[in-house]
């Protein structure tokens, strides 16, 4: 990986505005098709890159496994606020009309399963779904206004038609020549390496 | 999608072959021990004596029992309460007769509508399997043979009061328009044939498709696949609340057909999981149908269990909160005491609670063991909610009528059962080989 | 190659969705707190205390001269309404008692013109209530669970906020604090028994309104106390 | 009959938008193989420029025309509902026996509307229909609009509109909690969740295709605006592994809670013991009829939509026609449960039953009992016509008769059995009033003026979706077939496509 720069490099660079002592902190790389991408993205796993990402306009099939990622830990959140949300309801509507506030009306029991399942239900899955929404904004660390890769002007095709790499520069293998080297060689067709 | 390899047909065995003697043979046994124990433990707890004394119920363990002497109809349609009675309040063999009959009943109904369901969105994932569900719903004719005792005139009144309510009654003068004997055995004929003919029309549509690969019947049975389904929807329906609301004449309930729909839909998929783990146990069609496959039929089991539970909370909710008489006396013979009580919880707890959260997990459904745990536990508990449809009338909900014929009876009728899906299954593929929608269906993956 | 650029959104932009976060919750919990303390009846209402026209004090005529509550509003146990005294109850005594006095001036020219003294009502239940002081003095619900130690007021304020909740308090749970019907306006009694001792000649009195039953448990008449129509009519 | 149409100066195409796109027919079924979802030539590029061309381009004429005269009709909104909170509601026609008018017809009727949005959004996408994601986006919109208009009518109708936060259980001076025993607290509950969860599950949805909107932006305010909303979101793909497991469970949650929502709404009605009411088939009944209204409003707004923004490509005739099956299995759902209520109020032997329904098909309301009938029941029949079901103009006019039958299937239901009760002598006939009808129409201000901004303003079709089923369609048309392709090639398939 440390070949002396003998040529060109393979990349443009593009360098916060202001920045005193530029450094690089993402490299990514262009795909042209989903295909290409999923063929690079396994041979950048098996490289052994760890802080790398890949961009795609759509989630595409079979990446999270060329890719190597592990399943989420969503569903326990998910339910458990769901869990919180029976129980809750349940334990809400026994303490207010059970025990807060009983009050006699049609005859009807203070407290019931019957009764009480509609609202129980309904808080189980509203709940739930904030457990689904808040743990995919809290694992993703989203919302994340600021992130060096908007620098790119290529890199707005990532949400349209384009597949990109990107490579922190945190990762140990990091290295803005030879990766850029590799990737070429799997078939990207466009380097960056986004300085700041 | 295109990363998955297509699995060659050629090389997976297909047919029964074999099988199909050991399938025999073991339906024979469980139908022999059936009859066999029917009769010696019926025999013991006094369940045949009926036909020689007309008044004559009641099972063994509470035959001793002073307070509940035997067979005193009369005084308890009449007497007890002082109204007329709906329901035939003694017990008779037909009873869990009727149960068993009920419980494969549904699961029959469960096959014709997936059948139907199918062709109808045009599905391939289930194209995998759908030569299983037309087997099982040939089992109608058994089905059919099997209902023809219940029906004979001698016997029916066993079951059904309205055949003779009591004097006065005048609920059941009301309807009796509909409820009597010949118009029921004209609506009974009417059903099995809607059934029979569905389910010999589309399994001998499939199975010709395998030798002449015509397209044409794949669109043809999905033409008549909307008909066809109005058809089902119209005769489970009616059939639901002739055999088993009309047990109870003056109670009512609309969404009646669809409980038993729900219950019907979910016991098919059970079934239908335990078929293919037996035969790929048995080395059949091991690799077309895949985990995926699993994982569906799973879903299927876990949304029906959702759905049944639905539309059992809808309808005893409504009757609970409102409390008119009329309407809750139904439930209030199934949970004034505590047998009946438990029984009820024992269906929430059981079929629903259990086994929701027991298959939500994917990888329970895909592991074919846990699957089949969750399959035969709700196959149990469809009985347990036919039973729990049928027997409570008996004494009006004040016994817990159990007897080993309730065992007994069931076993005979799955050794049946098992033989009419054997031969049903025999002489020809278990896959609906020219299917078009085969390559999509083995390629299918859950994404 | 190299080019400059800036993003959208610079990096402290996500340092401040954080913070506006975290202050939402602060703000938020500020609120909540606001609204349960500040807005409390029991901050806004009770210890309402209006300087009146005549600085009537009930600490010298109830709590030392011992004139009983209903010697001037004669009406609590007959009506819903607890009468303020006319000018005339007043007069009774101060034609010679003090009948020269500077602070009673308004007394006495209510009295000569027969224009009645502007007193300024203190428990003022909001217009949807309908509060009856028979039916609760009648029945063993003495002046001070309401009122306060009144005999002990110079001015009289509000000790109580009056609030809907606080009505309930008593209405859901009633033993502690009824007393036999002829103790009503002693507003001393009950200092030397202990809660407990409240309690159970409390549920003795109930029993007689019918509220508890001989087992000493509440009764479904009970539930008359918290329907809505009691109150509100 | 088309040409002649498009004659019409309003309905020729250049005028009413820029229908770049063409009509091709792709219903044709033929075992062997599956049509495409998306004709024309669309690849990634040209989804995205379509679809944020809808809210990058200058807005059409035909859209300026429909924003301005939904905001017109909306105006009485804010004419009357200012004249009911000023005066009460005896503004309305309600009186006794009939207390309960158009305010909880029209309440039913929007939750109703509002739940074809979720039953796309999540139960297709759980039965893995890919034909959900060219409509999804819209009929999730109209999901909350619908759903906003719901929540007007309860919102105004506690009289005393600033106090309709007590339907919420807070804590309060009055040490008060709500009656959880009653079943409009569970319908504050279940339309309460269902708002929130689908516009959770709308937003989580928009989010990359509102960053797409973002990277194609060219001035500031786009990028500001269309990047807060987006979150920073850059298509990664660790994120879109969270994202599509989160989306997969607020679709398994959105499932169970659409039908909850619809059955809660019935137990309104159910749970009491007013004749004609109280019938166990409610709450499934409700539901098919809530997604058959649904359905209706999803192809009435779409018909329209597609011509007016050129996306005749990406929902194409057979998106519309799976729809109008939809719409024809629903409807005989409906038909049903009808058929049902009639068969056990006949079986029931129930005295005041019986009458109830028989009143309701022959007694004062016949004309809206029969209005009901032919527009639910016997007008999407028409569907069972495979030229029925993919002409656009008679697809338009049946929705359009099933949005009114589905109206009058809540007035029905509403005021038959109010009308004519178990007191014969305080039996009465319903009149609404001017601010009834004037709330009424203004509510489809409300949502009609909602769906134009949200046509304008966010992507209107899941555009990340989309390019997802593409996607699928270039892998599988081309690895599938050779393993079988003996087979196939040996039938005589070219009659199969017709």
């Amino acid at each position: 990986m440390s070949e002396p720069k003998t040529h060109e490099p393979a990349f443009d660079t593009i360098t916060a505005e202001g920045s005193v002592d530029p450094k690089p902190v993402v490299l990514i790389a262009e795909f042209e098709t989903a295909d290409q991408l999923m063929s690079a993205a396994e041979k950048v796993r098996d490289e052994g890159f760890k802080r790398w990402d890949c961009h795609t306009p759509y989630p595409i099939h079979g990446l999270d496994g060329a890719m190597g990622i592990r399943p989420t830990i969503l569903p326990w959140i998910v339910l458990g606020g769901g869990f919180t949300g029976f129980c809750g309801g349940l334990l809400m509507q026994g303490w207010m009309n059970g025990i807060s506030y009983p009050f006699l009306i049609s005859g009807k029991p203070f407290f019931s399963i019957p009764a009480s399942i509609p609202v129980a239900f309904e808080l189980t899955i509203l709940l739930s779904a904030f457990g689904a929404f808040g743990g995919m904004l809290a694992l993703n660390g989203l919302p994340r206004m600021f992130n060096p890769l908007f620098r790119s002007d290529r890199f707005r095709r990532a949400t349209a038609d384009r597949f990109f790499i990107s490579i922190e520069a945190r990762d140990r293998r990091f290295d803005a020549d030879s990766n850029a080297r590799f990737l070429r060689g799997i078939g990207a067709n466009a380097i960056e390496v986004i300085e700041e | 999608m295109g990363h998955k390899q297509t699995i060659d047909l050629s090389t997976e065995n297909r047919s029964l072959g074999g099988l199909s003697g050991q399938l025999i043979g073991f339906g024979a046994v469980l139908a022999v021990l059936g009859l066999i124990g029917t009769l010696l433990l019926g025999n013991l707890e006094g369940a045949f004596e009926s036909h020689s004394e007309p008044h004559a119920a009641g099972g063994a363990a509470h035959s001793s029992d002073p307070t509940h002497s035997n067979g005193h109809s009369a005084d308890h349609s009449g007497g007890d309460h002082g109204m007329a009675h709906g329901y035939v309040s003694t017990w008779s063999i037909w009873h869990p007769y009727l149960v068993s009959a009920s419980w494969l009943l549904a699961i029959c109904l469960g096959a014709i509508f997936f059948v139907l369901i199918h062709h109808v969105t045009m599905a391939s994932w289930s194209t995998v399997v759908r030569r299983l569900a037309e087997a099982v719903s040939r089992n109608f004719v058994l089905m059919g043979l099997l209902f023809i005792p219940i029906l004979m005139p001698g016997q029916m009144d066993k079951l059904y009061k309205w055949i003779h309510p009591d004097p006065g009654d005048s609920i059941i003068a009301v309807k009796e328009a509909y409820l009597n004997y010949d118009f029921f055995l004209i609506r009974m004929a009417i059903y099995f044939l809607i059934w029979i003919g569905l389910s010999f029309w589309y399994h001998k549509n499939s199975v010709q498709q395998d030798a002449d690969g015509d397209l044409k019947r794949t669109t043809r049975m999905a033409h008549f696949s909307p008909l066809g389904l109005i058809l089902f929807a119209m005769s489970i329906t009616f059939a639901a609340y002739d055999i088993l609301m009309s047990l109870d004449a003056h109670w009512f309930s609309t969404i009646f057909g669809v409980y038993l729909f729900g219950g019907s839909v979910l016991s098919f998929h059970a079934f239908l999981a335990l078929i293919v783990i037996w035969l790929q146990a048995n080395g059949r069609l091991t690799r077309a149908v895949s985990d995926e496959h699993m994982q569906d039929i799973g879903k299927m089991m876990f949304a029906f269990t959702v759905f049944w539970a639905y539309i059992a909370f809808s309808q005893y909710m409504l009757y609970w909160y409102a409390n008119i008489p009329e309407e809750t006396a139904w439930f209030l013979r199934r949970q004034e005491n505590m047998l009946w009580g438990s029984w009820g919880w024992l269906l929430i707890i059981g079929r629903f609670l259990i086994p929701f959260l027991f298959i939500m997990s994917k990888h329970v459904k895909r592991s074919r063991p846990t699957l089949a745990v969750a399959a035969i536990w709700m196959l149990i508990m469809q009985w347990a909610d036919m039973y729990y449809l049928v027997m409570p009338q008996i004494n009006g909900g004040e016994e817990f009528p159990f007897t080993m014929v309730d065992i007994t009876i069931p076993i005979g009728f799955l050794g049946l059962f098992l033989i009419g899906l054997a031969l049903s299954l025999r002489g020809h593929s278990l896959i609906a080989e020219k299917d078009p929608r085969m390559p999509e269906s083995l390629a299918f993956e859950n994404a | 190659m190299t080019t400059m650029r800036s993003p959208i959104f610079p990096p402290w932009v996500d340092t401040l969705i954080k913070l506006i976060g975290a202050g939402a919750g602060v703000s938020g919990l500020y609120v909540v707190l606001m609204i349960y303390f500040g807005a409390s009846p029991k901050t806004l209402n009770a210890g309402y205390m209006p300087e009146q026209p005549v600085p009537y004090s009930h600490e010298l005529h109830v709590g030392e001269l011992g004139i009983d509550c209903r010697y001037c509003h004669n009406t609590v146990e007959k009506t819903g309404f607890a009468a303020v005294p006319p000018t005339a109850t007043c007069m009774n005594c101060h034609q010679n008692v003090a009948p020269t006095s500077n602070k009673l001036k308004p007394i006495r020219h209510s009295f000569e013109t027969g224009l009645p003294v502007e007193w300024i009502k203190v428990h003022d239940l909001p217009d949807h209530v309908y509060f009856n002081h028979s039916a609760h003095v009648t029945r063993g619900v003495s002046c001070v669970e309401c009122h306060g130690r009144v005999d002990r007021m110079v001015e009289v304020e509000q000790v109580a906020p009056l609030s809907m909740g606080w009505c309930l308090d008593c209405h859901r749970n009633p033993v502690g604090r009824v007393r036999p019907v002829d103790k009503v306006t002693d507003l001393d009694w009950g200092l030397d028994r202990t809660q407990e001792e409240k309690e159970v000649q409390g549920i003795e009195i109930l029993k007689g309104l019918g509220l508890y039953d001989a087992d000493g448990e509440p009764t479904v008449r009970m539930t008359l106390l918290t329907n809505c129509s009691t109150c509100h009519r | 009959m088309k040409h002649l149409l498009e004659k019409i100066p309003f309905i020729r195409p250049e005028i009413l938008g820029n229908a770049q796109s063409q009509e091709i027919d792709n219903t044709s079924y033929s075992p062997a193989e599956r049509q495409p979802w998306i004709t024309g030539e669309n690849d990634n590029t040209t989804i995205t420029d379509k679809v944020c061309g809808i809210l990058e381009d200058k807005p059409t004429f035909g859209w300026v025309m429909f924003f301005l005269l939904s905001l017109s009709v909306l105006g009485l909104l804010g004419v009357f509902v200012p004249f009911l909170i000023f005066w009460g509601v005896g503004v309305w026609g309600v009186n006794n026996p009939v207390g309960w008018g158009y305010a909880i017809v029209n309440f039913v009727f929007w939750v109703g509307i509002g739940h074809a949005g979720t039953l796309i959004s999540a139960i297709l996408f759980l039965f893995r229909q890919k034909w959900r994601t060219s409509i999804n986006r819209a009929a999730e919109a109209m999901t909350i609009f619908a759903v906003m208009c719901a929540g007007l009518f309860p919102g105004i109708h506690v009289g005393r509109a600033w106090f309709a936060y007590w339907m919420f259980p807070l804590p309060n001076q009055m040490e008060l909690w709500p009656n959880f025993r009653s079943p409009l607290l569970w319908d504050v509950f279940a339309v309460g969740t269902y708002f929130t969860v689908s516009l959770l599950f709308w937003y989580m949805g928009m989010v990359p295709d509102l960053a797409t909107v973002r990277d194609r932006a060219n001035n500031w305010i786009r990028r500001l605006a269309y990047g807060a909303l987006s979150m920073g979101w850059t298509g990664s793909n660790r994120q879109w592994h969270v994202y599509e497991r989160s989306y997969l469970l607020l679709a398994s949650l959105a499932t169970p809670l659409v039908l909850s929502v619809h059955s809660v709404v019935s137990f309104d009605f159910a749970v009491s013991q007013v004749a004609g009411w109280h019938t166990t088939i409610f709450p499934p009944y409700f539901v098919a009829g809530a997604i058959f209204s649904g359905f209706a409003m999803v192809v009435t707004l779409l018909v329209p939509a597609r011509q007016l923004f050129g996306l005749k490509e990406i929902i194409t005739l057979r998106h519309l026609e799976n729809m109008n099956k939809v719409i024809m299995l629903t409807g005989m759902l409906v038909g049903y449960a009808y058929a049902q209520e009639f068969f056990i109020a006949w079986y029931g032997g129930v005295k005041v039953e019986k009458f109830a329904f028989m009143n309701r098909a022959f007694g004062q309301y016949a004309w809206a009992y029969w209005i009901m009938v032919s527009c639910n029941v016997i007008s999407p029949q028409i569907f069972w016509f495979k030229k029925a079901r993919t002409n656009i103009w008679i697809m338009f006019v049946v929705s359009i008769f099933v949005n009114i039958g589905m109206w009058f299937e809540r007035f029905v239901i509403t005021v038959t059995s109010l009308a004519n009760d178990y007191t014969p002598a305080a039996w009465d006939y319903y009149t609404p009033k001017l601010a009834d009808v004037g709330i009424m129409i203004g509510a489809f201000g409300l949502f009609f003026t909602l769906f134009a901004l949200f046509c304008r303003f966010l992507p209107f079709i899941a555009m990340s979706e989309v390019k997802g089923v593409i996607a699928d369609a270039a892998h599988s048309t081309p690895s599938e077939k050779p393993a079988e392709s003996g087979d196939a090639e040996s039938a005589p398939s070219p009659a199969a496509g017709s």
